[in-house]
């Protein structure tokens, strides 16, 4: 076997992502949920750096990791949830999420696997500058500027949603 | 001439309109006169008629279009030839006489009740006419049941009585069964032929094949069952004299019930053409004969004797015309008409002066009471009998031995009836008149002679009744004295022409008319011996005596096998199927989207979890179904 | 594209207004003009006046059926702010700030009207449903209202992970986020109908149909739907019930009118068991219901049901139809909501004797129940007509049409019980206030339904103008 | 301008009338009204001479539809009677008292307006809007002012009649796609070319609406619950006119449109319209409620009308034709007894009934004369329209002739039996105080009578009014 | 890297996600998964933008495809961040009411 750095990394990078993203589900306290999710976010910015898509992976890394996950991190100590007051389904009723879910990913593995048009496409590693800040920055504020603007309307929305559902009457 | 026509129904019609809409404010007098006189009109009318026709022969009168249609139409017009002229003068001569007769019969009636009674009864006289005088079979089937109808309103006259009303409901649904049967003789001709007039009709019967022609015949003839009270449709009459007895004679003796022989007569031609048909009548009419005296012989109501007596010799009649001696039927039609109208009239005076007592057994010994009425009932007796020259021995041989020529057998039959039926009469009469009063002491108080309105027209048919039958004298009597049968040619000519010829040698003849003659003389005298002291039996009466009392059973027979069953279907249909069945599925599909509803809503648990479960399982689904290589698409299509 | 921008300021203007003051009247009024202007803006658009003329870059698309949707929609919100104006401002202090967010969701419906992208898709989605979550959970101390809003949440949420996979597979075929372009790794000619579309291609668009499914509550994806309807305050209910659902259509129709050249006749298949299902579960389930607002949940998942017909036929007639349809069943609905949420008692019960106490409330009720159940004479009539037309029209959905109608006879139940218990039933049916002005807009409104009913060529002359 | 007219009169009096507050002002004004439509329609009827399109205006052009009438002569029958029936009907319920009256009246007139729209409808979508517009009118009075169960009732029934009525929408749809010039006229219909198969399919999606409307068995089963529900003014306008929205509907849209069907199909339909016949009639036999009673007797001879229109010959259709205006008149007039019976005696059974012979003389004569009519006694009308339909179906078939007879002897035994328990016996505890028919319903019945012996002596003039609609369709077939 | 091998990876993360959301009553846990699924999509448009890239580079040297799918998931991060400050509000409200975030206590709103 003839592995490259870049694809033990992959690797490496996948089995932290799935590992870390299940002990997201199997943790009892949900503080510790939440650092799971930190780690498979942190795994996800290592395959954006993989993918040469630096933005992504500072933002994500600031964004997701940094500001979402200790909003929710915040939330989860104010309600003080921990292990003890996590309430747990019957397991019938995992067993069977679990079996639904297993099947969804179950019928898209089959589905990519005969998508033959696939075949040999690899995606460019390490390689090509259009995940550049530059590159996108470029295009974001050319082709993309309408959309752009439009997430003002839907961070006012949310912004005054907030402030509607949070206020105290 | 021909504007005369209209006249004739035309009077008992303004009769009937005047009595119904004044009856409350006429008189009773006002009321009979114009009942009893527009009869009359038209009586005097129909002699004009009748010595017109003997002149000039027969001829249509149309007066407007019934029904016209696309390739279709049926006129409203009258046809006056000698056979219905015949029937003309029969229907109101003998109704102006029974109308009378009524006037004093009823005249214990509240107004009101009178008026409805004459105007019921001038609606029947004109529904007879039409029934008579219509030109093709439409208009005889309206008359046809016009005369049901009266028939009905007349037998449920004294409307507060239940029994009379379904006595009434009873005649008029027997009626209905044999109407069904003449209308779908109707709509047979008119399919085959495209018309109904009886000229178009006759002349193409030829077009006709035996099976349409003994279909067509057969069909009618269950009319004729029906209105003339042949079996198996026979049972309604003797109820029927649930109605006033002057009703019972007009209707339910001379005309009405003869309205199935009229129309076979008319249609002699066909039936001439259906040798099967003739057959299944002359049977048929031959065991009406027989099944109804022997019903007679042991009847204790006077009525009901009358009637199955009319029932009996309407079989005659039928006998005739199945064994192609079409005269002799109609003449037997007209001789009956007289004695046995005279016969009810009487009956009804004697249950007149009995205060409605029917019952024979309760009589006896009236003669020196009521001695007009006992003469002509006796009259009337003697021609039913068939003792010669009174009227009923002419119609009545004629008929035998046109049967015998047929088929020696008929005969035979025929006069056994004719023995029973001197037995029954004369039993009738000697329970009725001779021997002693066997009423109470204060009915025999009321008793009394009838007034004049009540005796002139039983005076009037006795006459008729004795010389009626002259115009019909045999030939083995004298040569072209049977003036009827001449009248009456044109008529039947066609089917003579067509009908094989027997006859009988004289001195055959003579034998047969004495040697029944003789024993019906026996029978009068056995008979009258063994009544003159009758003494009421106090036990009950057991085998055949107790079968024949009982008419056989037959109507309790008809209820289990046919009106019980019925009942018990339409419940059924009513409570079980419609209820549960066809209501039920309706009902149930409500019930199964209410059922439904309950059901589904579970699956709206509330819980998010569930929700978001059955759409992944969904979402599988969907890749399930996409992705199955086409075999669905197929079955889709296959539906589509 | 004025529309988008015009609602995006009128939002923020009315945020402003509630900075400024504190009078609730004002703010309907503000709301009303504002919607005037959009409504006039919208116009203005359509017979080719711009505020602006942006490069779009192909992300948007500006058609007739979209600015025609937009006006109907934006005229639809007119008459429920008239109608129910008065209801919004009793549900809570912060009534300039729902204004401001029913401006922005009527900004995501002008975008979904008008996309021409799945990013344009995915954001009109996200500002539209946003906005909802917070309006469904507007009774904050409802305990129904928060459940509500976090289920609707919750769901959403979900519902848009899925949407955004099905996107990515699609991207991941064409290499494209612009609608109907082909894959860009299987040439066109190639082989047949399956062979020609990838295989990530068609889970990616089964995924987005799964996903609008669920935002136009089609079953089995409908569930959110009767608890979210019933939890949020009624006045809310009658905007999602109607505009919000209608817009959802408008971009089912825009998405997959695009897509039906990788569409097979599998996709018929899927689509008619997705309408069956709807029709069966929307109409039966209603039948049930003891509370006229769940009802009418119910009776709007079966009205999408009939909409989904535009989706099965996807010709002329269906586009016309939408749009007739729209019109239709938003204003019969916003009436029966009208007359709903000034009853004290949601229940049928609730109802009983209205005619007597209420009869110009009634009335209007009965024609609105009419119309929704597509009895001629009303607008809802031509509205199910042109769906079945449009299904016969083109050919072999005549099973479709006749399951469809058997379920029109089953809806014919739960909206009569209404007017059963309005008509027929003895009671004293407790309202609140029903002032002079409320019974006069609500006349207008019915008047405006028999309008369309017997003359719907003042709408349909329109679009072909 | 005479067709819209009929429609429009009692459209705009039917409106105005909701708004009249006083009772007595409500009535004279309804019964101005439809004395007004009955002039128009009797002009209508005898004093117009030209056949073909009466009116063609732009409605919905984008649909294909046009706002246009047409008056034949089975269209200008059915006109005359509704025109005659309302007038009748208004006068004979006189002396009833009804709580919101303006409203009931009102709604009266507005299921006129329908009706006259449905017999004058020469576009498929124009006579679906009237077919439902004589409907809803007829759900609200059904259920505001009828009898106990009314509600659930008058329910089955509008959702019958609706279901029927949408599946005919999907079938005209269908249809609609399949004329030449993509348009809703009658003229397009009748022209349309369908497959053996898509002709018989849509056939019965249509067929079924109108048997649920005539109804046939055994799709008649919301009939007499619905007859005994309603008051009796509304009943007297569903039975004796509504049904014949369905007879009509077969023979204006159903038989010329689908020329092959109907043939193909006409044993089977036949075999179903005999087959109620005499279901109906045995279960008529077995009621005791008469209002049940005449529904059945009802159902009965709406399925003998349907037989002879399906043996498509001149007869039998003529004798239809006829029969439709004879039936509405007779079972109206029967109505209108069986209603004064109702409110005079307080009860409908008929084992409470009886000698009412005595007590009310005059009314005894007009319920014998209306018997004898529904019995098709000659020379009452009803005796023209079965004899014709008789005939026509014996040229069809004979043994169906035959079998379709027994019910003739079958309605003599259950109307005789009503007549008798009714009339005749001795009066009961409920019959005891009986007084006769007030004058109103006198004078209404006697017209009626009058029209019954007329049209059964000479029934030339409706023979004339209606040939044309029958050859067009014989010489279609 | 073989695209199947990104694809395979983000699926199961997208379905661990599901199956988080199905499996948990925990309102927020439900959250964090859905979190999860779009950072599997973001993953995968990535790859994908850079399997495009890389495809067409071959052609046209100087082409920017691939940059809208990262943009997209710029623009998913956006929103995200919206839906996660309106979704945290309602999970706080909730709370506030009924000091619980178990879903299954969410069924006022049944049948």
């Amino acid at each position: 076997m003839n592995m490259s750095i870049t694809d033990i990394l992959f690797y490496l990078l996948s089995a932290l992502a799935v590992f870390s993203a299940i002990m997201v589900l199997v943790s009892k306290n949900p503080v510790h949920s939440v650092l799971w999710l930190i780690v498979v976010f942190f795994a996800i910015s290592g395959h954006y750096v993989l993918l040469n898509a630096q933005f992504l992976a500072i933002v994500n890394l600031i964004v997701y990791a940094g500001a979402i996950m200790v909003l929710f991190l915040f939330v989860i100590m104010l309600m003080n949830l921990n292990a003890e007051t996590e309430p747990q389904k019957n397991i019938w009723m995992k067993l069977a999420g679990a079996i639904s879910g297993g099947c969804f990913l179950l019928m898209l593995v089959s589905l990519t696997r005969q998508a033959t048009e696939l075949y040999g496409k690899k995606a460019m590693m390490i390689d090509g500058n259009i995940g550049l800040i530059k590159n996108l920055g470029k295009v974001l504020f050319s082709d993309f500027v309408i959309p752009f603007e439009i997430t003002s309307v839907l961070f006012l929305s949310a912004m005054v949603g907030a402030v509607v559902i949070g206020k105290k009457d | 001439m021909n504007t005369l026509v209209f006249l004739v129904p035309i009077f008992p019609l303004l009769g009937f309109l005047i009595n119904g809409l004044g009856r409350k404010s006429l008189s009773k007098t006002a009321i009979s006169l114009i009942g009893s006189g527009s009869i009359l009109a038209s009586f005097l009318v129909s002699i004009v008629l009748f010595f017109d026709v003997k002149a000039n022969g027969g001829s249509v009168t149309q007066l407007f279009e019934f029904i016209k249609t696309e390739g279709f139409h049926i006129p409203f017009a009258f046809q006056v030839d000698q056979l219905s002229s015949l029937f003309l003068l029969i229907i109101t001569g003998i109704g102006f006489l029974i109308h009378l007769y009524s006037s004093a019969y009823m005249h214990e009636e509240e107004p009101q009740h009178f008026g409805r009674y004459f105007a019921y009864l001038n609606l029947f006289v004109f529904s007879m006419l039409l029934l008579v005088m219509g030109a093709n079979y439409v208009i005889m089937f309206i008359g046809w049941e016009g005369v049901g109808l009266c028939s009905y309103l007349l037998i449920g006259f004294w409307f507060k009585n239940n029994d009379y009303n379904y006595a009434a409901r009873k005649a008029f649904v027997m009626n209905r069964i044999g109407d069904l049967g003449f209308l779908l003789a109707v709509f047979w001709i008119l399919a085959k032929l495209g018309t109904a007039s009886y000229a178009e009709v006759f002349a193409g019967a030829g077009k006709l094949t035996a099976f349409d022609i003994t279909a067509i015949t057969s069909l009618l003839f269950i009319g004729a069952m029906g209105k003339s009270a042949q079996i198996p449709l026979y049972t309604w009459l003797p109820d029927a004299m649930a109605g006033p007895t002057p009703v019972s004679a007009l209707i339910h003796a001379a005309t009405m019930v003869t309205a199935g022989i009229y129309m076979i007569a008319r249609s002699n031609i066909l039936y001439t053409m259906a040798p099967a048909t003739q057959s299944l009548i002359a049977i048929v009419g031959l065991a009406t004969a027989i099944f109804a005296a022997t019903i007679a012989l042991k009847q204790n109501d006077i009525k009901k004797v009358l009637a199955y007596s009319t029932v009996s010799q309407l079989g005659y009649m039928f006998l005739g015309l199945g064994v192609g001696a079409y005269t002799g039927a109609v003449f037997h039609v007209m001789t009956h008409a007289f004695f046995k109208a005279l016969l009810f009239l009487g009956a009804g005076s004697v249950i007149h002066a009995m205060h409605h007592e029917q019952d024979i057994r309760k009589m006896g010994g009236l003669k020196k009471y009521m001695p007009v009425t006992q003469l002509t009932f006796l009259l009337a007796c003697l021609a039913i009998a068939g003792i010669p020259p009174f009227s009923g021995f002419f119609s009545k041989d004629e008929i035998l031995t046109a049967a015998f020529e047929k088929n020696p057998l008929y005969y035979y039959i025929g006069v056994a009836g004719a023995l029973m039926t001197a037995f029954y009469m004369f039993r009738l009469y000697t329970l009725t008149f001779l021997g002693k009063f066997r009423g109470t002491a204060e009915a025999a108080h009321h008793l009394h002679e009838s007034p004049w309105q009540m005796t002139v027209p039983l005076i009037v048919l006795a006459v008729l009744s004795v010389v009626g039958g002259w115009i019909g004298i045999p030939e083995v009597f004298a040569e072209n004295a049977h003036s009827l049968e001449h009248f009456l040619s044109p008529i039947f000519a066609e089917s003579a022409k067509l009908a094989e010829h027997h006859s009988l040698s004289h001195s055959q003849e003579y034998l047969m008319m004495g040697g029944t003659t003789a024993a019906i003389i026996l029978v009068i005298l056995f008979t009258i011996n063994k009544h003159k002291n009758y003494i009421p039996p106090v036990s009950e009466t057991s085998g055949l005596s107790k079968l024949l009392e009982n008419k056989w059973y037959i109507d309790e027979l008809y209820d289990t096998v046919i009106a019980k069953p019925v009942q018990a279907f339409a419940g059924l249909l009513k409570n079980v199927v419609e209820k549960t069945g066809i209501d039920g599925l309706v009902n149930g599909v409500g019930k199964l989207v209410g059922y439904g509803s309950r059901q589904l809503r579970l699956l709206q648990s509330g819980q998010v979890g569930n929700y978001i479960l059955i759409m992944v399982m969904a979402m599988v689904v969907f890749f399930l179904i996409w992705f199955n290589d086409g075999y669905l698409v197929h079955i889709f299509k296959k539906i589509i | 594209m004025n529309a988008i921008i015009v609602s995006a300021l009128l939002g923020v203007v009315m945020m402003f207004s509630g900075i400024l003051t504190k009078n609730k009247p004002t703010h309907s009024l503000i709301a009303v003009f504002g919607l005037v202007l959009l409504l006039v803006a919208n116009l203005l658009n359509t017979y080719g006046v711009l505020a602006f003329q942006p490069d779009t870059h192909g992300l948007f698309r500006f058609e007739k059926f979209g600015m025609y949707f937009n006006s109907i929609a934006i005229f639809a919100t007119l008459v429920y702010v008239l109608v129910s104006g008065k209801t919004i401002e009793q549900t809570g202090v912060n009534v300039a700030d729902y204004y401001a967010l029913i401006f922005f969701v009527l900004c995501g419906v002008s975008i979904l009207s008008t996309f021409n992208s799945l990013l344009i898709l995915f954001l009109g989605i996200e500002i539209m449903s946003i906005p909802l979550y917070i309006l469904t959970g507007a009774d904050k101390k409802n305990l129904k209202s928060n459940e509500a809003s976090l289920k609707y949440f919750l769901m959403g949420s979900f519902s848009t992970g899925i949407l955004l996979m099905g996107i990515t597979l699609i991207y991941g075929a064409t290499g494209s986020f612009i609608l109907g372009v082909p894959n860009m790794y299987i040439p066109p000619s190639t082989g047949g109908l399956i062979a020609k579309t990838s295989f990530i291609e068609i889970a990616g668009i089964i995924l987005l149909f799964v996903a609008m499914c669920f935002k136009v509550s089609a079953a089995p994806f409908h569930f959110w739907t009767p608890d979210v309807y019933d939890g949020a305050p009624g006045v809310f209910t009658s905007f999602m019930a109607t505009i919000i659902k209608a817009a959802g259509f408008a971009a089912f129709l825009r998405l997959f009118e695009a897509q039906t050249e990788v569409l097979g006749p599998t996709w018929k298949i899927l689509l008619s068991l997705v309408i069956v299902l709807t029709l069966l579960i929307g109409n039966i389930t209603a039948v049930f219901q003891q509370s006229v607002k769940r009802m009418l949940a119910y009776s709007s998942i079966a009205q999408a049901g009939f909409m989904l017909f535009a989706l099965y036929a996807q010709n002329d007639l269906s586009k016309e139809g939408l749009l007739l349809y729209t019109a239709a069943y938003s204003l019969a609905t916003i009436g029966v909501f009208a007359v709903l949420i000034k009853m004290n008692d949601y229940t049928f019960d609730g109802f009983n004797g209205l005619a007597k106490s209420q009869p110009v409330l009634a009335f209007v009720t009965t024609i609105c129940l009419l119309s929704l159940s597509g009895i001629p004479l009303t607008a809802g009539f031509f509205a199910k007509y042109y769906m079945l037309a449009s299904v016969i029209k083109n050919g072999g959905g005549l099973w479709l049409v006749i399951v469809a109608v058997l379920f029109a006879a089953v809806s014919i139940y739960y909206y009569f019980r209404l007017i059963q218990a309005m008509y027929f039933k003895e009671g004293t049916p407790e309202t609140q206030e029903i002032t002079g002005t409320f019974k006069t807009s609500l006349l207008i409104l019915g008047a405006l339904i028999i309008l369309i009913g017997v003359y719907p060529s003042i709408v349909l002359n329109w679009f072909y103008f | 301008m005479i067709p819209v007219s009929l429609i429009l009169i009692p459209l705009i009096t039917g409106i105005i009338a909701f708004f009249l507050k006083e009772a007595k002002l409500v009535r004279s004004f309804v019964l101005l009204s439809s004395l007004i439509t009955l002039l128009f329609a009797l002009a209508a009827a005898f004093f117009s001479s030209a056949p073909g399109p009466a009116l063609d205006v732009e409605w919905l052009p984008s649909l294909g539809s046009r706002f246009s009438l047409m008056m034949d002569g089975m269209g200008k029958m059915l006109c005359l009677l509704t025109a005659v029936s309302f007038p009748a009907i208004f006068i004979a319920i006189q002396k009833n008292e009804y709580k919101n009256s303006s409203s009931f009246y009102g709604l009266m007139l507005l299921s006129q307006a329908g009706l006259m729209g449905v017999f004058l409808a020469a576009d498929a979508l124009l006579f679906y809007f009237f077919w439902e517009l004589a409907l809803i009118p007829v759900y609200f009075l059904c259920s505001i002012w009828g009898g106990e169960k009314r509600i659930a009732v008058t329910f089955k029934f509008f959702v019958y009649t609706f279901l029927g009525s949408l599946l005919m929408l999907a079938g005209l749809l269908y249809l609609y796609f399949h004329t030449a010039d993509h348009s809703f006229s009658l003229n397009s219909f009748y022209h349309i070319s369908l497959s053996g198969k898509q002709e018989a399919f849509i056939f019965w999606l249509f067929f079924i609406a109108f048997a649920i409307k005539m109804p046939i068995f055994p799709f008649h089963t919301w009939q007499p619950d619905a007859y005994e529900q309603s008051p009796t003014a509304t009943t007297m306008v569903m039975s004796g006119i509504m049904v014949k929205m369905g007879i009509f509907a077969v023979i204006r849209w159903l038989i010329p449109v689908f020329p092959h069907a109907s043939i193909q199909f006409a044993h089977l339909i036949i075999l179903l319209a005999i087959t109620g016949m005499i279901y109906a009639s045995l279960i008529a036999f077995r009621q005791d409620d008469i209002k049940r009673l005449v529904a059945y007797s009802s159902i009965a001879h709406i399925g003998l009308i349907c037989a002879a229109i399906f043996t498509q010959s001149t007869m039998g259709l003529q004798g239809a034709m006829i029969q439709m205006f004879n039936h509405g008149i007779n079972v109206i007039g029967l109505w209108i007894l069986v209603d004064t019976i109702e409110q005079k005696m307080g009860t409908r059974k008929l084992s409470e009934l009886g000698g009412l012979a005595q007590k009310a003389p005059v009314m005894a004569i007009l319920f014998v004369v209306m018997a004898l009519a529904n019995i098709a006694l000659p020379l009452t009308n009803a005796f023209v329209g079965e004899f014709l339909m008789f005939n026509g179906l014996f040229s069809y078939h004979v043994l169906f002739t035959a079998f379709a007879g027994i019910s003739i002897i079958l309605a003599a035994v259950y109307t005789l039996q009503m007549v008798q328990k009714v009339l005749y016996g001795n009066t009961s505890a409920f019959t005891e105080k009986a007084v006769d028919i007030t004058a109103n319903v006198k004078w209404v019945l006697i017209v009626f009578v009058i029209i019954i012996l007329v049209l059964g002596v000479y029934p030339q003039p409706m023979l004339d009014l209606t040939i044309d609609t029958v050859k067009s369709i014989t010489t279609k077939s | 890297m073989p695209i199947q091998n990104y694809i395979y990876l983000c699926l199961t993360l997208f379905s661990i996600g599901i199956i988080g959301v199905l499996t948990r009553r925990n309102a927020i846990i439900i959250f964090m998964c859905i979190e999860l699924m779009l950072n599997a999509v973001n993953l995968l448009l990535v790859a994908f933008s850079k399997m495009h890239h890389a495809y067409v580079l071959k052609s046209y040297p100087d082409t920017t495809v691939g940059t809208e799918g990262q943009l997209f998931v710029f623009f998913i991060m956006v929103v995200a961040a919206a839906e996660v400050s309106v979704g945290l509000a309602i999970i706080v409200m909730m709370f506030r009411n009924t000091h619980s975030v178990d879903i299954n206590f969410l069924n006022r709103l049944k049948n």
